[in-house]
């Protein structure tokens, strides 16, 4: 008989990161299948594209450092998704790419790899690419085809366009919901997002302080600056960001006291950026700023240890 | 006091074993603020340069009569005057250029390559290898800037010193001549330098315990 | 940018954030650099640098205005200005030991590094640039300063939080932190034009 | 029904029952092997002083070993018959332990048993030297001599006594069938207990998973004044000292404090059980029900004699369905593993569970995702992955006791969590530990 010793527990959760990693990528599925029927192939391509980069990226360099390669955990397939769902269809097919080596090499691997990244890699290489190539960033094709009945269209050239917040209240809140607007390629269909975001909840993967008080605190201050709250939670990445990007793992707080300042935080900064600022999309700063002032958070909403008083950190 | 025949290695530790951007990482302010383009860098440096070269003469010159006390508020002074010399001299022969480094000229008097060396080399060594320092340094700085400016100008605009050098089909990286690319380009230099100097100083120290051996 | 066309609100933005000194001045990066590696010194370096900031912003509009102006001494600007920086914090050093030995034993220590911190001379100089009157100088100079420390504290937070990470070796140090310190100044983007 | 809970905690296993699906309707079944070995090491403190020598006779129930000073207590033979061996020998503790070996010769010869008296008219002042006589520990795994627990020092108060039912540890039912079985006997030495200290007021705490235990233990309270059963959350670790004083008063005991500071006494159901026998009986404590289960033909709850050993235990229950790969001692969260069968069963294991190759986790760290489960897990409310970073990094221990690590009370929840499979309860204990050993020292 060999009895193998060792520390307790012996016996643990089924859960593993690449199960985690896996879950994502199921809740993202309905995304991904609602932009690839919203944009066509194209928007395939270009998911495709900064899939595989990121993933080779991360082999190689793993490879290249003498690391132990870790591309099974999936971590860098759910980066590159996300990425390619932040990306407008028309985007030649070098931009993904460029933005996933740039997200996985300099944002993650640099830092020491998965979980030592303090800003979302998928978030970094779309403002990257933003501030890089405006002129190929801002430009989205509407739908070729469309969800659910729709007049909203007929009679716009569709061509391509703007992002829908400059031009706010030509969609129905059914277009808005369903996706029939022009946007990157994972954002636009919001029922998509929301069934992910059960999944998500469902199976346990997010917590809902992040994406509830994302979206609400973008819709409470909308309201109060006097634009549609509605409106400015179903149109641009809010929804997009606050379940798939806000709530990274590596990159949000740990502490539940400090995930509701993060995600209020968020709210506020995609509503400032919105109205005031020169993008007209707030999500990706506001989540890279507030990635920033996440280890801050970390250090500042320590909880009370039981059984010792309070002390000031 | 070093020999004659040192002088090469005085230069030569300005410019490569102590780079002041690489190697000390002193003055990293104008290394990335002013280095959108390699044009910039060289202007930048050259100023330096010229800044380093005056106040490591005439420190050195003066290092025997400046009470230790008041040294450092003496330097300042020193440094300030070539400061000034140079930013007259710049505003009436190369306006252009004097424009584009802005308030990052009058601020190399708080380069602290300039003061680090007073303090470190000038007041402790004669003129001529004071001097010989401040030009290595100078170089070295220049070089270095050169180096990020460069990088900068090609990935960001596609061009290096305004020449057109990635063709028609590039799209500029804007990132790169904008805040961000600044640092990232100079982290990025760094560490790869740091990658290299490791490299070599791991290959040389191997070879030497080979000779022991 | 005038105090009386904006409000104090966002001349305060305008000078904290959007021209941030270390993301878009680039000014203060050695101590940025340097004594960003624990939260309490970053905090304290901050907390030095917003106050001989205002205070040096001060008097460098006053020596300024009524020394080299009417003197047509304009020229001398830098060489002014840095005297004062230095003697400045010369005198608040020694005030700070004699009145204030709490606040001196936390800050003391960082006081004599300010003087070569470019963030302070630079304001001086931004300030004249600028055309700014005597109440804008001062707050243009805590409000940047304010930035300043914001951005340390930031970076402060996030090196502690990488400090066991695993870090390529020729990346520790200065290197990861310039990188650290474009992907915030990306980050600070998202401030651009709200001032305008 | 209001139902207790306290913050953080997991459900371990929860989709299987939490492992006690085998054993919770098997009665509880005596068992007395051929030969018991007997530590004198089972209970927390100084160990036990043997006063019998090789090749003496003993009865069952006799003294074999002497308490150790005040805080100490007696070592009782489980079994009569001839002592074959007296020495050290290498069981689960980290250092050798002195051993009394007995080989039973089935005649159950007791020594003579005087009682105490009954549960109204045992005399206070005897209660808790009987206590003491019948060599009582804490029967829910610690093994904190019970008699030293229920002096309370001058200057202390205690106004409520919480009888522990909750077994939240995977797998155990032991707990469970004594309480379904026996409910009165849990009452009767409550009732001791509360008169021995002077206290008004006794709670029965038991998880929800155990309707048939509250139902059991809520007629046995009836009538008896001052005793309620209360019904807590299914959570673990619910068992453990300082979270069910939480669930079920709010009080939280201080850091480095003891339940006495908030004027509590916890006693686990066995140890009540175990005082009544004592003090109306005279019995000491020679036996103790465990819950044997995990690869075994026949998983049961036996009542064993103390010094059983795991292979006598398992044959009994029909031997093993497959090649064991691990064996521990307690639940799966903080079973102590044993590297032979051999070992015995003592005062302090409630359980013995036998894993197969194919259940046994072996733990392939992967790096931290930061994640947040082990915080959100910890019912003390520390960080464990960051005190974990911190010891692996830089072995700063000055850090981790910055980070609290001397609160940890070890209960493997944050390991039971973690996706990435790290060893955060085990590299915690160890720094703990350390920790504790240098605070000592000093």
């Amino acid at each position: 008989m060999k009895l193998r010793v060792a520390a307790a527990p012996h016996l643990v959760t089924r859960e593993s990161t690449r199960m985690l990693m896996l879950d994502v990528l199921i809740a993202l599925l309905p995304t991904t299948a609602a932009g690839i029927y919203l944009f066509g192939l194209r928007a395939a391509w270009v998911l495709c594209a900064s899939v595989v980069a990121a993933v080779v990226s991360e082999f190689l360099w793993q490879k290249l450092m003498k690391r132990p390669v870790r591309v099974g955990d999936l971590s860098a397939v759910v980066t590159g998704l996300i990425l390619g769902l932040n990306l407008p269809s028309t985007v030649p097919l070098w931009i993904p790419v460029l933005g996933s080596a740039m997200a996985i090499i300099l944002v993650k691997e640099l830092f020491g790899g998965i979980g030592h990244n303090f800003m979302n890699p998928a978030m970094f290489a779309r403002a990257f690419l933003l501030a890089s190539f405006p002129a190929r960033m801002i430009v989205f094709a509407l739908p070729e085809r469309l969800l659910g009945a729709s007049q909203a269209l007929s009679g716009v050239d569709a061509v391509a366009s703007a992002t829908p917040l400059v031009m706010q209240g030509n969609w129905s809140y059914m277009d808005l919901l369903l996706g029939n607007i022009p946007g990157t390629i994972g954002e636009v269909s919001k029922i998509a997002i929301l069934i992910g975001f059960l999944y998500l909840l469902f199976v346990g993967t997010i917590r809902w302080e992040i994406p509830v008080l994302f979206a609400g605190s973008t819709a409470l201050l909308s309201w109060i600056v006097g634009a549609d709250p509605l409106a400015a939670v179903l149109s641009g990445g809010v929804l997009f960001g606050a379940v798939f990007m806000a709530t990274d793992y590596a990159t949000s707080p740990v502490y539940t006291a400090g995930k509701c300042i993060y995600a209020i935080g968020c709210g506020i900064m995609v509503v400032v950026i919105r109205q005031y600022g020169n993008y007209p999309e707030g999500v990706t700063f506001a989540i890279l700023l507030m990635n920033c002032v996440t280890p801050l958070l970390d250090r500042f909403t320590v909880r009370r240890v039981y059984g010792t008083v309070k002390k000031h950190a | 006091m070093p020999k004659k025949n040192s002088m090469r290695s005085i230069f030569l530790n300005g410019v490569l074993t102590e780079n002041p951007t690489f190697r000390l990482v002193l003055g990293t302010c104008p290394a990335i603020a002013v280095t959108t383009n390699a044009m910039n860098g060289v202007g930048m440096g050259i100023a330096t340069t010229f800044v380093l070269l005056g106040s490591n003469i005439v420190i050195s010159m003066l290092r025997n009569f400046i009470p230790n006390k008041v040294r450092i508020p003496a330097f300042v002074v020193v440094i300030c005057t070539f400061v000034t010399i140079i930013q007259l001299m710049m505003q009436a022969f190369v306006p252009a250029l004097y424009d584009a480094l802005g308030i990052f000229l009058p601020l190399i008097v708080v380069n602290c390559i300039i003061l680090a060396r007073a303090e470190a080399f000038a007041c402790k060594n004669g003129v001529l290898a004071s001097a010989v320092d401040g030009l290595g340094m100078g170089v070295g700085f220049t070089l270095a800037l050169i180096l990020i400016g460069g990088i900068r100008e090609v990935l960001g605009a596609g061009t290096f010193l305004g020449m057109n050098v990635l063709g028609a089909g590039f799209e500029p990286v804007l990132l790169m001549i904008l805040p961000p690319g600044g640092f990232i380009v100079y982290g990025l230099a760094l560490g790869i330098i740091n990658a290299i100097g490791n490299r070599r100083s791991k290959v040389t120290a191997a070879g030497k315990e080979g000779v022991q051996a | 940018m005038r105090l009386n066309d904006v409000g104090i609100f966002l001349f305060f933005v305008n000078c904290a954030l959007v021209n941030n000194f270390i993301f878009s001045r680039f000014l203060g990066n050695c101590p940025y650099l340097g004594v960003s590696n624990k939260l309490s010194t970053a905090t304290g370096m901050g907390i030095a640098v917003t106050f001989v900031m205002g205070l040096s912003s001060l008097f460098a509009y006053i020596v300024y205005t009524y020394l080299l102006v009417p003197l047509e001494l304009q020229y001398l600007e830098t060489i002014a200005f840095i005297l004062i920086i230095a003697a400045l914090v010369q005198f608040v050093e020694m005030f700070m030991k004699k009145s204030l030995p709490a606040l001196y034993s936390a800050l003391g220590i960082y006081l004599p590094l300010i003087t070569t911190n470019c963030a302070v001379l630079g304001v001086t100089l931004v300030n004249i640039k600028a055309g700014y009157n005597m109440i804008e100088s001062v707050l243009s100079g805590v409000f940047g300063a304010l930035g300043f420390l914001l951005a340390i504290v930031l970076m402060a937070g996030i090196r502690e939080r990488i400090e066991h990470s695993d870090i390529p070796e020729a990346f520790k140090g200065f290197p990861i932190c310039l990188i650290i310190a474009g992907m915030m100044s990306l980050a600070f983007f998202g401030f651009q034009g709200l001032v305008k | 029904m209001r139902k207790y809970t306290f913050g953080g905690g997991i459900h371990p296993l929860s989709d299987k029952h939490e492992g006690k699906a085998p054993t919770r309707m098997r009665e509880i079944t005596d068992f007395a092997p051929d030969q018991v070995t007997i530590p004198m090491d089972m209970h927390l403190g100084a160990p036990s002083v043997p006063i019998v020598a090789k090749g003496d006779y003993v009865k069952l129930g006799q003294v074999i070993a002497t308490a150790a000073g005040p805080r100490g207590i007696p070592v009782h033979a489980s079994v009569s018959g001839t002592v074959s061996d007296v020495g050290l020998r290498q069981l689960a503790g980290r250092v050798p332990s002195m051993t009394i070996v007995i080989d039973n010769d089935h005649k159950d010869d007791w020594v003579e048993l005087t009682k105490v008296g009954g549960v109204e008219d045992a005399p206070k002042d005897q209660i808790i030297p009987a206590i003491q006589q019948a060599g009582i520990c804490g029967l829910g795994g610690a093994c904190f001599p019970t008699h030293a627990k229920m002096i309370i020092p001058e200057g202390k108060h205690v106004d409520t006594l919480i009888i522990n039912g909750a077994e939240c540890e995977t797998f155990l039912t032991s707990d469970f069938r004594l309480m379904v079985e026996h409910p009165e006997r849990i009452i009767q030495g409550t009732r001791l207990a509360m008169r021995a200290m002077d206290i008004d007021r006794a709670i029965i705490g038991i998880e929800d998973n155990k309707p048939e235990a509250i139902e059991a233990m809520s007629k046995a309270v009836h009538g008896h004044q001052g005793i309620e059963v209360a019904v807590l959350k299914t959570k673990y670790p619910q068992g453990g000292e300082r979270y069910i004083i939480s669930a079920l008063l709010k009080r939280e005991v201080p850091s480095g404090g003891l339940p006495l500071d908030v004027h509590v006494v916890v006693l686990n159901v066995g140890t009540v059980a175990a005082i009544s026998d004592a003090v109306l009986e005279g019995s000491p404590l020679i036996t103790r029900i465990v819950t044997v289960t995990g690869v075994v033909q026949n998983p049961s709850n036996l009542r064993v004699r103390v010094g059983t050993s795991i292979k006598d235990a398992v044959e009994f229950c029909g031997g093993y369905t497959e090649p064991p790969a691990r064996i521990f001692y307690g639940g799966s969260m903080t079973g102590i593993a044993v590297p032979e069968d051999s070992f015995p069963i003592t005062k302090a294991n409630n359980g013995v569970v036998v894993l197969g190759e194919k259940q046994v986790t072996d733990y392939k760290e992967s790096p931290c995702i930061r994640c947040g489960r082990c915080v959100r897990a910890c019912p003390t409310r520390l960080n464990p992955f960051q005190i974990k970073d911190v010891l692996d990094n830089m072995d700063d221990l000055d850090g981790a006791e910055k980070l609290h690590i001397t609160d940890c009370c070890v209960c493997g929840a944050c390991s039971y969590v973690c996706p990435a499979r790290r060893t955060l309860s085990a590299s915690i204990k160890a720094g703990r530990d350390v920790i504790l050993a240098r605070r000592m020292a000093k």
